[in-house]
């Protein structure tokens, strides 16, 4: 066993703690930190097989956004965050749910890579992980993006409000500041306030007028 | 903005007018070590002089806020001459003002109809506890040493009545000491020479002013034995004491400033003086003087950035007159020391007083304001009051000034 | 300061998790460079921004704390050591004491990787300048958690502006970062450093240049995000006074709000750093001219002691000039409006470095 | 706080600490009437008391170290600053700025103002004045800067929980306990 696995063992356990606690929490926000902790618990395991890569983004994409949007969503709806308790009263369904997901990807998994040895001691390049996303896997990926463009723009789609009620900004009065635009030989500056007369170069248009 | 300007030059004008201030000097005054100079009847502490006061009620009455506490017993004095008629008269026992309550209005000064009450710019009296704002009477009677001389008149205005009055009595005197002009020219020349003597050189036991501790005591048993209540005389003897050491330390700080080695850039134009130290001399003196040592350490710092100034404005003048020693030209300012206090623009007064002097072939000059000292200080001995003796100190100024001129018109 | 690795082993550039050669010693030494840059540098920043607002004000600033008012943040760390420690007691608890913490530790170990000289930095990680972005991420998180726990409407719309604004402005700084990084053909921050010192323009070579030439607009959106990340002024709404009391610092006292300030001091030395090292040449004093002392292209490789001392000064340097300019900025302009803030990152930034990063890959695969 | 308020440090702690209270002043301004203006005025470039540490504006009550309360405390105002001041935490430090604040002043025969906020909160300086020069509030921030130079953090924190000032039955307000 060498400091590699105790790492592993320590970072295994405070995800699975983290994910346990998301589930049992009765306060909606600690059960988003708590997945905030799980989160960051794979990016150290990724971190542990030496995929310094992969646990970044990890980082920044899942603790960084996706567990602040969590936060930032609960926040700003009507969710229960206070002390009120927290039960979707369907805890056998969910029991089924997960066991039988757990059940499928461990099968898949052990099935998949059961008996490849990984040399935890050499992780991939980014170079390496460029060339596999950008000329080997290229299609998928180009897919991939599609389906997340078309997310995008359902998204926009759904939040966008009815004509009738839209945010627009309301009307500001606009307050001119700065030199106004007077010659001296000019007519009055009362004459060059107006908007119109400010579009007009200040030695030709005050002359103009007078 | 103008509207031909290209979008983003609102930013960049922004940041250049925040960038010009950077290199600009700040405005900032330095406090404990920098003053304001504040008017002389600037609205800081109410200043009593018991001596003035006859309980005549008239200030705690009109005092809006009912601050003024005031208490008296009423006393008969003895017939002055045989077969007189005893008199009573009020006795000042307590005379309180509690400046946590007071609104500043000056209304009880302006009310006081024997000069009892003076407004004195000092403002450096927050306390810990709300009590000690009640200043008694020995309190306000501080204050009143630190009220400084009336601002001068404005160039060309009408003397006051007083002034007047002293000067054709003056003028008068003058006429019938007409034959024994000569003579008193002759010690006038005297005077000024022995004067001068007296600051050019640096040592301080050759000044007169320097025995000024014994003269004090003179001045007490003077006015005992004029018959004065031992109560005025002490208090009157104690302010001509502080009034004469104050001026003592000046002297000695110009003697001082005066044989200083070199200082770093001396800029005759806007001197900076780095603050931080104390002047000892000071601080000890306020210490003696019962003040508390915050106060002190504040006025000992900035007597000590006013006399660095001083010296350094000294050096710069001695550099910029090539080959002057730097003690003559760092002249005593306790001629003109008006009334003693420190509040007294110190630096201003040598560079003002040898202009003054040569114009003095002008008659006209006597709305000026200049007084004579030792006629001043004689009077204040005497126990006139402030206003009389700076009335008469004017009228002996102008009458010296005239036979000044007279001795110049005489020698020419 | 000491010289912990050897600046040319790129190659075989270390994980995060290679604490050293296995010596305590050097790994004590690379805590204490962490520790004391964390502690000193911030200060120094602090005491720089309340000097030059108090210039540009026409005031002095601090004066009586140490000389020249020196040690005037050290006085508020004192004191905010002594101050008592409320919870409000409708807070959470264990969120409002976590939360701090939570925004601190990420300004922390950003220090990581900031190299300061040839040699003087804590790791040098292949990846360093996505674990400064991916790491400066989460400090959201803190403020977030700090605004919500606090049970305090005012902090939990600050905390709500925070959030908002740091996703909103991470986007322009991530894509203009990988420009640079698209520049230099890698994500080490040193190499990112090393590549300037090689590099020039087409047409114009023999004149080297440092990536703030050819990429100013880059530097120009970096810089803004950069601001708004750090909620420092103009960009401060989570902590607008006038209309949030203290946003989500406002129930925070003593320790605790101490550690919230030190985030954001210890933010601006880390942003300033980043565009040290990705657009001003990291420790090369002028572009082209060799460091006294060092060998190699402009002088960045192996250096003596004196070498390193004088290319750690240039990089303090710069970054105190960068914080400066923050300083600037934050005297000249009034603060933003929210729907302002939000216009000009996602209509202007974020078009702006997509097309720049466009524009840039284009040019190198061609070039 | 913690420990700090149970024992008493050494003397070279002590010094360190109390001149860390003395020059990090972060203070609340409770304006209250033309007071509040020369208090502006001391935070301005003219007299900055910024020099001496007083870090103006404090933005809420929990970061401040320094309340001072400057103009005429009316009694429908005084429940509002004794909570504001019970929001600040300990040690903290009250200037009373004005005549009015000291004790009411001008109105010190008005049925709606308080006659002076040491009724309310207890008050370490009293800066007097009708409104006090800006310098004078400078000089009664180093008057006050000497007192926590010079104190005990502890017997400070013991004679607050002693006597705390809370309004008898004679009092003319009635302010709700730990509003």
């Amino acid at each position: 066993m060498t400091g590699l696995d105790v790492v592993f063992v320590l970072v295994g356990l405070l995800t699975a703690a983290g994910a346990v606690l998301t589930v049992t929490s009765k306060n909606l926000v600690h059960a988003a930190l708590a997945l905030a902790v799980t989160l960051a618990g794979i990016a150290g395991v990724f971190l542990v097989l030496h995929a310094d890569f992969l646990a970044l983004v990890q980082l920044v994409v899942y603790v960084g956004a996706v567990a602040v949007l969590f936060l930032f969503g609960l926040m700003l709806t009507r969710a229960p965050i206070g002390r009120e308790a927290l039960d979707s009263q369907n805890r056998g369904l969910a029991l089924a749910v997960s066991g039988g997901l757990f059940v499928v990807l461990s099968t898949l998994i052990v099935l998949a890579f059961g008996d490849v040895r990984v040399d935890a001691m050499t992780g991939p390049g980014i170079d390496v992980i460029g060339i596999a996303i950008f000329a080997v896997w290229v299609l998928p990926f180009e897919l991939l993006s599609m389906l997340l463009l078309a997310a995008l723009i359902g998204a926009i789609v759904l939040a966008r409000r009815e004509d009738g009620e839209s945010g627009e900004e309301a009307e500001v009065t606009r307050i001119e500041v700065g030199d106004p635009p007077i010659n001296e030989s000019d007519g009055p500056p009362a004459e060059v306030a107006g908007d119109g007369q400010a579009e007009l170069p200040a030695g030709s248009g005050g002359g103009g007028q007078a | 903005m103008a509207q031909t300007s290209l979008p983003g030059t609102g930013l960049l004008k922004g940041l250049a007018v925040t960038v010009k201030h950077l290199f600009k000097r700040p405005a900032t005054l330095m406090y404990p070590y920098e003053r304001n100079e504040l008017a002389p009847r600037t609205r800081g502490v109410i200043a009593l002089m018991d001596e003035n006061c006859t309980v005549c009620m008239l200030c705690a009455r009109e005092c809006p806020d009912w601050c003024i506490y005031i208490d008296s017993h009423k006393e008969t004095v003895p017939p002055a001459k045989e077969g007189g008629r005893a008199r009573t008269r009020n006795v000042l026992d307590r005379f309180a003002i509690d400046f946590s309550l007071c609104m500043y209005c000056g209304i009880c000064v302006e009310v006081c109809p024997f000069d009892a009450l003076w407004w004195s710019p000092e403002f450096e009296y927050s306390e810990y506890t709300m009590d000690a704002l009640l200043h008694e009477k020995d309190k306000l009677r501080e204050w009143a040493d630190t009220v400084p001389p009336p601002p001068a008149l404005d160039e060309g205005a009408e003397a006051p009545a007083e002034v007047t009055e002293a000067i054709a009595k003056a003028e008068k005197e003058l006429e019938a000491a007409a034959q024994k002009e000569a003579d008193k020219a002759a010690a006038a020349e005297a005077a000024t020479t022995e004067a001068k003597a007296g600051g050019s050189g640096p040592k301080k036991a050759d000044e007169p002013k320097v025995a000024a501790g014994e003269i004090d005591q003179e001045t007490y048993d003077a006015l005992i034995a004029e018959g004065k209540s031992e109560r005025i005389a002490r208090s009157k003897a104690k302010a001509a004491y502080v009034k004469k050491e104050k001026a003592r330390l000046k002297a000695e700080a110009d003697a001082g400033g005066g044989d200083a080695e070199a200082a770093p850039t001396p800029k005759a134009a806007d001197i900076k003086v780095e603050a931080g130290q104390i002047d000892q001399e000071t601080y000890d003196a306020l210490i003696a003087e019962g003040k508390t040592e915050r106060m002190a350490r504040a006025k000992a710092k900035a007597a000590w950035v006013k006399k660095e100034k001083a010296r350094l404005a000294a050096e710069a003048e001695s550099a910029a007159g090539a080959g002057a020693p730097a003690g003559e030209e760092a002249e005593p300012p306790s001629p003109t020391d008006a009334a003693g206090s420190d509040q007294a623009p110190s630096t201003d007064a040598p560079a003002e007083e040898p202009a003054a002097t040569r114009k003095l072939g002008d008659v006209h000059v006597e709305g000026t304001g200049e007084i004579d000292q030792e006629t001043y200080d004689a009077l204040i001995a005497e126990g006139k009051s402030e206003r009389i003796a700076r009335a008469k100190a004017k009228a002996a100024w102008v009458k010296k000034a005239k036979q000044a001129k007279l001795d110049e018109e005489g020698g020419a | 300061m000491t010289v912990l690795t050897s600046t040319t082993a790129l190659a075989q550039a270390p994980s995060i998790l290679d604490v050293g050669d296995g010596v305590v010693l050097p790994i004590l030494l690379k805590v204490a460079l962490v520790l004391g840059l964390f502690f000193v540098v911030p200060l120094v920043g602090g005491y720089l921004e309340h000097k030059v607002m108090g210039r540009m004000q026409n005031r002095r600033g601090p004066v009586e704390a140490g000389p020249f008012g020196s040690l005037q943040l050290v006085a508020d760390g004192i004191k905010f050591i002594q101050k008592e420690d409320i919870i409000p007691r409708a807070a959470d608890k264990p969120m409002f004491a976590l939360a701090p913490g939570l925004a601190l530790v990420p300004a922390l170990l950003v220090f990581l990787v900031i190299p300061l000289g040839p040699g003087v930095f804590a790791v040098d990680l292949e990846l360093g300048l996505f674990y400064a972005l991916a790491i400066t991420s989460i400090s959201v998180l803190g403020i977030l958690l700090g605004g919500w726990a606090s049970a305090n409407k005012f902090s939990l719309i600050g905390g709500l502006r925070a959030g908002a604004q740091l996703i909103a402005y991470e986007l322009p700084l991530i894509i203009t970062a990988i420009t640079v990084a698209v520049m230099a053909g890698t994500l080490s921050l040193v190499g990112i450093v090393e590549a300037q010192a090689n590099f020039t323009l087409p047409g114009l070579e023999g004149f080297n240049l440092w990536f703030v030439f050819p990429q100013i607009v880059g530097f120009a959106i970096f810089f803004v995000a950069a601001m708004a990340e750090l909620s420092r002024p103009p960009f401060d709404m989570p902590i607008g006074d006038s209309e949030l009391v203290f946003g989500y610092m406002t129930e925070y006292t003593g320790i605790k709000f101490a550690m919230f300030l030190l985030t954001e001091y210890a933010g601006m030395i880390t942003m300033s750093a980043l565009m040290v090292v990705l657009f001003l040449g990291g420790w090369q004093i002028l572009p082209g001219v060799a460091t006294p002392g060092c060998e190699g292209a402009a002088g960045i490789m192996s250096c003596d002691p004196i070498g390193i001392a004088i290319s750690v000064l240039v990089t303090l340097a710069k970054i105190m000039g960068l914080v400066f300019l923050m300083v600037w900025a934050r005297v000249a302009y009034p603060r933003l409006r929210e729907d302002q803030l939000q216009r000009i990152s996602w209509l202007v930034l974020v078009p702006l470095s997509l097309a720049n990063l466009a524009f840039v890959t284009i040019l190198t695969v061609v070039l | 706080m913690g420990l700090m308020d149970q024992v008493e440090l050494p003397q070279p702690v002590k010094y360190v600490f109390n001149w860390g209270r003395k020059y990090s002043l972060w203070c609340f301004n409770f304006g209250l009437a033309c007071c509040a203006i020369e208090f502006i005025a001391a935070s301005t470039s003219r007299h900055d008391f910024i020099r001496h540490g007083v870090i103006p504006f404090a933005h809420g009550p929990r970061q401040a170290d320094l309340l001072v309360v400057s103009g005429t405390l009316t009694d429908k105002m005084a429940p509002a600053v004794k909570r504001l001041y019970e929001e600040m935490p300990e040690p903290k430090y009250v200037i009373s700025f004005g005549s009015c604040a000291n004790c009411g002043g001008p109105y010190w025969d008005s049925y709606s103002v308080t006659k002076g906020v040491d009724q309310i909160i207890p008050v370490d300086v009293y800066v007097p004045g009708c409104p006090p020069r800006p310098e004078a509030l400078l000089d009664g921030i180093i008057a006050l800067q000497h007192r926590i130079q010079n104190e005990s953090l502890k017997d400070r924190i013991a004679g607050r929980r002693q006597d705390p000032i809370t309004l008898g039955a004679d009092a003319p307000l009635a302010l709700e306990e730990g509003a």
